[in-house]
């Protein structure tokens, strides 16, 4: 907590990087997300938690712009709400969705190489690539398997390397800890410290909430698509109101 | 005396990878088991392998001294195996009570033309079956739910109907793949005594699959480690949680039992 | 009990005028002879929402198991039991069309279901051609030319009673175990087989349940028009059958039932329009899909549809979970 | 000796036409894994706008051709946004059946403009050469090289380049595409345009080879190419051109060398066992489901 | 008030298209002459057409609905045989009168049951065996040749009739058959059977294709190195023919209802008037359509009011009718007409009378 402290004060950390405001989101008469504000600062773990159909998914899936939603979301300073999800992507927002969405049919390098759709950089490519590669040998030597058959723990990687190939400012993660060995979890979790301190932001959904919190810089805490609780991810780790609800 | 269920030297490959290897299991009538490894390990191969998704490559499977290799899964099914999947695969279009009546399908005693035709028992079977199902609907408090579409169930109900419809096969071995994932701790300390329940009031043998270590610690009474497809440790929970080739492929260094560990000391 | 009463007598209303009509001309030949080709429509479309609605896969060789259903049926009485032969004779050449069908069927499915979605489509559509073709090269039944001959013997009672016969034997099958069988085949092959849903034989008895109907329908069409031809029996029959369902709704009897009568209605009442009608049609099948993909009644039924003992017999109070 | 040469050549042109005509299936399928039942009219306004090209605004081969298949082009983009593009998230079936509407009225629309059959004028000599009892056309020649070139083209452009990478991300999950950045809507209309254009090229070589052409006659040929398609393995593009040529070779041969009366009869006999020998066509897979 | 069902959509769209416009021509000509008198009135004759999807039940369907609903007088149409034959026997149920203009197969008009004429069932053209026996016999007497193939659409009616007739004909006077071969409707490719044909070697190739198919056989024929001529059936005899087919059925015979060079003033007088109104030279659809109602009108004028029963009798006692398609009258106790054929040659892009051909 405190080294990711220390780094995200050497990057500016009161730029705004995402702003939501006043989110909502509405499936035919059920509306699953009721009017949600927060930021993300530049370089910031951000955690959200919240029960089962408290609407984590759906807010991330609305700023990645494959819901519908009113509100706003600006990013950057610019308001994306119009924007078509591949605009957002080459604006620098990736999502590593929920349930992984590797896609079945494409090898590793395949579902890797579809992430640089927007990209027309070939050597940063490459670079980029290799990078990817460094962060989880595994893929690298499973290039050509294709991403259906691989087990849990590697398709979470490659989620999140694909994910990292867009070369995104923001990654948002739907879960990505859902399924996996606890040693994969720890895993996941420092790689994902280390994308942050290279300067990519997170804005992390888990169900695992603990883990999750004490991770992450700042916290809301979601029920029923309402806001209840924000804090530093300490502050919430010890909240009563969340030990009780995420602690049994 | 046979073993009540007994996995014998069971092997099996997709391509050139082997998922399963020598792999051994027995499990005497009412415990309750658990099967964890890393991801990959072959654990939901060892589910499709038991319950005829897969045929076993080599090795044989017995069950209540049956021999369950070359068996179709609805024939096993049949003879009182049942399971739940990782990602749950309720039929999402039919009613929650239709759900829980398919699983009765086995054990429904009339006939193609009875059925056509509305004759002789096909409405006492019926109303048996439709009794029947409700009475599992209404253990699982499932039953105000019982016209509904099972896709319109919020997640955890959804997971419940699924163990339901397993329960209404009939089944005496039961095996849950995963049942906690996708659960937060609290709902997950519902889940154990909930099978602990059901356990008792089905008179169960369940072998189950799970990542969330408390589960697996809190109610299982002997745990297998496989990684890579491989047997790497059995024994009891705490046994396990020592064994320095299970922390090593599994459960990482500074293991708690839960899976609350402080990351933010470690970095 | 109350809904049976209102049910038994309107089917007792419906036998009463699907004699009276044509006794006393109530209504003129043509309104007639379109009612009696809406209860064939209503066979055929009921038929083939068992595969493709309630099973789930897509066959496109229905008017395939019509035209084996017509022709065994047509044969019986014009050449094996000549006229004045009792009274039984007909429907007895109906069911022996239906069997024929079925059996048919079976020979189909059998190797069919080892593929699935759209590669049954093609076997089913490749079957289609082949009976067709094969009719074509049979002298015996006139080849080309197609059979002639044969006795008007579909009159609207016997109509009447094979529509609503075969509906309510649909109607029973897909509320039965076996049915529920066939639905979760449908949602989820995989699981209902480990649910013990012997899959392959669910799928067999389903495909031969509608051929069945579809050999029914094809005998009574091959009465009612006196004449048949393997061009009768072509694609476009299929694609008409494939209409009815879909405007109707997959996985919805009483949606077939909507669905081919419809069709049928529409088809006459647009007539003044030439060949727009043929252009209309399609439009407003189109226009529907857009605007209710499942059709009109897709995947729910008429709630007195449903069989008084497959409702669920709830506790007086329901208690929250 | 002769004779055989000369029906597998007659069996060559057929099935290029086939195979090109089932790509157009493949296409679409591939990405919506939906059976575009409309895709034999559409090459039936290939044929027809190859007639208007050549009629109406006299245009020469080059230019017609593109006018075909530029015209089928537009025409698929718009069938796909105004009756595909809202059944996104409905059922399958809806837009297959959906499908099968426009398909028929595109029919009765070409009709009600020309009931009569029309005589499209030849836009390439027919020069014709013997060669040692095989009589082969320049017209034939040109089906054929064209149709393997559309058909290299095709293969090369789906397993080569992004935009194929694009294409089968698609059909895995759409949704999960437009996450990574794909403008999914632009491939899909894309991916119809190449599909309606190949429908298009294919109604015009066959309008130049057959050159009689009604509103109709996308039909019988769309099934057979639909039928192709699925042989090889639908969805997959080499296999389209196999299934194809294998079913051009069938028919062709069948009834060279038994009674033809019986063509159609043995020729689907032999498709359905290769279906019930193959069951996802010769080269298709099903896909790889976990349980 | 006369009804027409024709194959207005369908496979067969151009039938049905020259089936309607003959008859809206007809029915003007009446009309605009002030109408019809039968028995003393004036009629003005009131037309109905209704589309039957070239598909059997909606023939049946159609014809009911003119007889019922409409109350026709009586019904022109179906062409096919496909829709004729479930037509007929409606027509025959409701006892009004039908002539088919263009259906050849010979149960149109036959009870099948009862082995009997139907009595309410006339057709303007002659039966498709006439044709197969007319058409061998010219080969072998006037063309003097000896080895014949056919082709042939295995799936409709008449061209498979005639086909079986003609093979039989032609192979009992002692004539030698080389090659039979058939395609199926909606085929376009026919290689594998021309060259087939090609193979046996005949002296002429019989092709009793619909006008549509036979520009597509011939050029492909010719692309396939195939020199004979080929020999048409009736159905060869639209204009149309020798636009789609582009010089490629020059010299070829045909048979034929009537010749236009040598017609009668009756049949250039429909000609030029079909000319002046459609822009087109009219087919044998239509003009058989045309003749269909001559006849009636014909018939009608021998009644003494419009029913359809007297209708029936003045018809069946027609004596002589002189028509475009030459003279006719119906067989005794039938609804067939004692016609002629004519065989006509293709030159310089039109067709020719070339010789006469009697049953
Ligand atoms: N496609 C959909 N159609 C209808 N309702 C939906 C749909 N997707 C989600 N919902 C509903 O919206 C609510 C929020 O769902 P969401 O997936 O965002 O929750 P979540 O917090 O991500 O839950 P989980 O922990 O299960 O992933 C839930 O009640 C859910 O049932
Ligand atoms: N149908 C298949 N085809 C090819 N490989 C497969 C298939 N099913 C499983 N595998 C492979 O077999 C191995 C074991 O898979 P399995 O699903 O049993 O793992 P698991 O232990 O259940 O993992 P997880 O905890 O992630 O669910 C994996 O490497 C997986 O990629
Ligand atoms: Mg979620
Ligand atoms: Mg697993």
């Amino acid at each position: 907590m405190t080294s990711n402290s220390q780094i995200n004060k050497s990057t500016r950390l009161t730029d705004i990087l995402l702003e939501v405001r006043d989110l909502r989101v509405r499936y035919g008469h059920i509306e699953a997300v009721q009017g949600i504000s927060f930021k993300i600062l530049a370089g910031e773990i951000v955690a959200l938690v919240g029960a089962n159909g408290a609407g984590k998914s759906s807010i991330l899936r609305a700023i990645s712009g494959i819901l519908p939603f009113g509100g706003e979301v600006l990013f950057e300073g610019q308001p994306i709400q119009r924007l078509g999800s591949a605009a957002i992507v080459a604006l620098g927002i990736a999502q590593v969705p929920e349930g992984r969405g590797i896609f079945g049919t494409l090898t590793v390098k395949e579902n890797l190489r579809l992430a640089t759709w927007n990209r027309r950089d070939r050597r940063a490519i490459t670079a980029n690539l290799r990078h990817v590669f460094d962060l989880f040998p595994r893929l690298a030597e499973r290039q050509r398997q294709l991403g259906g058959t691989l087990s849990g723990g590697e398709q979470q990687m490659l989620a999140i390397a694909r994910a990292l190939m867009t070369r995104a400012k923001l990654l948002l993660l739907d879960e990505p800890s859902m399924g996996l060995a606890p040693m994969l979890v720890h895993e996941i979790f420092r790689i994902l410290k280390d994308i942050n301190r290279t300067g990519t932001s997170l804005l992390l959904v888990e169900q695992n909430a603990l883990m999750a919190l004490k991770a992450a810089s700042r916290g809301y805490v979601l029920e029923t698509g309402r806001i209840v609780l924000h804090g530093t991810g300490r502050e919430l780790a010890d909240h009563p109101r969340v030990k009780e609800a995420y602690l049994g | 005396m046979k073993p009540w269920f007994q996995a014998n030297n069971v092997g099996h490959h997709f391509g050139g990878l082997s998922a399963i290897s020598g792999f051994n299991l027995e499990l005497r009538s009412g415990e309750l088991v658990g099967l964890i490894g890393p991801n990959g390990a072959g654990k939901t191969t060892v589910f499709n392998l038991i319950t005829g998704v897969y045929r076993a490559a080599e090795g044989s499977i017995r069950f209540q001294g049956r021999e369950l290799t070359g068996l179709t899964p609805w024939i096993i099914s049949g003879l009182g195996i049942a399971r739940t999947f990782q990602n749950i695969r309720i039929f999402k279009q039919l009613s929650v009570l239709d759900n829980v009546r398919i699983a009765h399908y086995r054990r429904t005693h009339y006939s193609l033309a009875e059925a056509l035709l509305h004759l002789g028992r096909y409405r006492r079977e019926e109303r048996r079956l439709t009794r029947a199902a409700m009475e599992i609907l209404r253990l699982l408090h499932l039953e105000s739910y019982a016209d509904e579409t099972a896709d319109s169930l919020p997640y955890g109900l959804q997971r419940r109907l699924e163990i339901g419809r397993a329960l209404a096969t009939g089944a005496s071995l039961l095996l849950l793949d995963e049942p906690a994932a996708g659960m937060n701790p609290s709902e997950v300390g519902q889940l154990m005594e909930f099978i602990g329940w059901i356990r008792g009031q089905f008179n169960l043998t369940i072998l189950l699959i799970e990542h969330q270590m408390r589960l697996v610690t809190g109610i299982c009474e002997r745990v297998l480690v496989l990684d890579f497809g491989v047997t790497i440790a059995e024994g009891r929970p705490n046994e396990i949680q020592n064994n320095p080739q299970v922390l090593e492929a599994y459960l990482g260094q500074a293991e708690d039992g839960g899976q609350m560990t402080d990351d933010g000391r470690q970095t | 009990m109350n809904r049976h009463w209102t049910i038994g007598l309107l089917l007792l209303a419906g036998a009463a005028l699907s004699w009276a009509i044509p006794r006393y001309e109530l209504l003129n030949p043509y309104l007639q002879a379109t009612l009696m080709y809406l209860g064939i429509n209503i066979i055929l479309a009921t038929s083939l929402n068992l595969i493709n609605g309630y099973l789930g896969e897509f066959s496109v060789g229905h008017a395939g198991f019509m035209a084996v259903g017509a022709y065994a049926s047509a044969i019986l009485t014009v050449m094996l039991l000549p006229v004045g032969a009792a009274a039984w004779r007909f429907p007895l050449a109906i069911m022996a069309g239906g069997c024929a069908a079925a059996l048919t069927g079976l020979v189909v499915a059998i190797p069919a279901f080892r593929t699935r979605g759209d590669y049954l489509a093609i076997v089913t559509l490749a079957f289609a051609m082949i009976v067709k073709s094969a009719l074509e090269n049979i002298n015996a039944v006139g080849g080309p030319r197609g059979l002639l001959g044969i006795e008007g013997l579909s009159t609207m009672p016997w109509i009447f009673a094979w529509t609503v016969l075969s509906v309510w034997v649909i109607r029973n099958f897909v509320y039965s175990n076996p049915g529920r069988g066939v639905l979760a085949i449908r949602e989820d092959e995989v699981a209902a087989e480990l649910m013990g849903v012997n899959t392959r034989r669910v799928k067999i008895r389903a495909f031969m349940i509608a051929s069945f109907f579809a050999g029914v329908a094809g005998g009574l069409f091959a009465h009612l028009l006196q004449f048949i031809s393997p061009r009768i029996f072509d694609i476009t029959k299929t694609t008409d059958i494939l209409v009815m369902v879909y405007l109707g709704g997959v996985g919805s009897i009483g949606g077939s039932i909507v669905g081919a009568s419809m069709f049928t209605v529409l088809q006459e009442c647009l007539r003044p329009l030439g060949v727009w009608r043929m252009v209309i049609m399609p439009l407003l099948l189109v226009l529907l899909m857009l605007f209710r993909p499942r059709g009109i009644m897709g995947l729910r039924d008429f709630p007195w549809f449903r069989p008084s003992v497959e409702c669920p017999q709830r506790p007086p109070e329901t208690h929250p979970s | 000796m002769a004779y055989l040469f000369q029906q597998i050549l007659n069996a060559l042109q057929l099935g290029s036409i086939y195979a090109l005509i089932a790509l157009g299936y493949t296409m679409v399928y591939g990405i919506m894994t939906m059976i575009n039942f409309a895709h034999g009219d559409i090459f039936m306004v290939g044929a027809f706008l190859c007639f208007v090209a050549a009629t109406v605004l006299g245009l020469s081969f080059i230019p017609a051709l593109l006018f075909s298949m530029l015209g089928c082009a537009l025409l698929g983009v718009v069938i796909e946004r105004l009756a595909y593009k809202p059944l996104r998230e409905a059922p399958r079936v809806s837009a297959v059946i959906t499908a099968l509407g426009v398909g028929l009225m595109l029919e009765h629309l070409t009709l009600v403009f020309s009931p009569y059959p029309r005589h499209v004028p030849a836009l390439w000599s027919s020069a014709s050469w013997h060669v040692g009892g095989v009589t082969l056309s320049s017209l034939q020649v040109l089906i054929i090289v064209l149709s393997v070139l559309l058909m290299v083209f095709l293969d090369w452009l789906v397993r080569r380049t992004m935009l194929g990478l694009a294409i089968r991300a698609i059909s895995w999950d759409r949704t999960v595409a437009a996450i990574m950045g794909v403008p999914v809507d632009a491939v899909i209309s894309l991916t119809f345009a190449i599909g309606a254009s190949l429908g298009g090229a294919a109604g015009f070589l066959y309008a130049l080879a057959y050159p009689v052409i009604d509103p109709y006659m996308g039909v019988i040929v769309g099934w057979k190419a639909f039928i192709a398609a699925v042989v090889g393995g639908i969805g997959n593009i080499r296999g389209a051109m196999l299934g194809g040529f294998i079913l051009g070779a069938v028919e062709i041969l069948v009834a060279a060398f038994l009674p033809s009366t019986y063509r159609d009869l043995i020729a689907f006999a032999l498709l359905f066992i290769l279906l019930i020998c193959k069951p996802y066509g010769i080269l298709g897979q099903p896909r790889p489901q976990k349980v | 008030k006369i009804g027409v069902v024709a194959e207005l959509t369908g496979d067969m769209p151009a039938v049905g298209a020259s089936c309607k416009q003959a008859a809206l021509m007809a029915v003007d000509e009446v009309n605009n002459a002030g109408g019809l008198k039968v028995g003393g009135s004036t009629y003005t004759v009131d037309l109905e057409i209704e589309d039957n999807a070239a598909k059997a039940d909606q023939s049946a369907l159609a014809a009911q609905k003119l007889i019922a609903q409409d109350r026709v007088l009586a019904i022109i149409g179906p062409n096919a045989s496909l829709g004729a034959v479930p037509a007929s026997a409606i027509a025959e149920g409701g006892r009004t009168v039908m002539i088919t203009p263009w259906s050849t197969n010979p149960k149109t008009t036959r009870d099948m049951r009862t082995g009997r004429p139907k009595r309410y069932v006339f057709r303007a053209c002659y039966t498709d065996t006439f044709e197969g026996h007319v058409l061998a016999m010219f080969i072998l007497n006037q063309l003097k040749l000896k080895r014949a193939a056919v082709l042939y659409d295995v799936a409709s009616e008449a061209p498979t009739s005639q086909s079986e007739l003609f093979r039989r004909i032609f192979t009992e006077k002692g004539g030698v058959m080389t090659a039979f071969e058939t395609y199926t409707t909606g085929d376009r490719d026919f290689s594998a059977q021309l060259t087939k044909i090609k193979e046996s070697n005949p002296d002429i190739i019989f092709l009793p294709s619909y006008y549509n198919d036979v520009p597509l056989v011939v050029t492909q024929a010719k692309r396939l190195g195939v020199t004979v001529p080929f020999l048409g059936s009736d159905a060869w005899s639209s204009p149309e023919l020798i636009t789609l087919s582009q010089g490629t059925v020059e010299g070829y015979y045909f048979a034929n209802h009537y010749a236009a060079d040598i017609a009668t003033p009756a049949a250039q007088a429909f000609i030029q008037a079909y000319k002046a109104r459609y822009k087109a030279l009219p087919d044998d659809v239509a003009a058989l359509t045309y003749d269909a109602f001559g006849l009636l009108f014909q018939a009608l004028k021998q009644v003494d009011k419009p029913e359809r029963e007297a209708l029936r009798n003045a018809l069946s006692s027609i004596s002589r009718y002189e028509g475009v398609t030459g003279n006719m009258r119906f067989q005794e106790g039938s609804g067939d007409p004692i016609k002629s054929a004519v065989i006509l040659q293709v030159k310089n892009g039109r067709f020719v009378w070339f010789a006469n051909a009697n049953p």
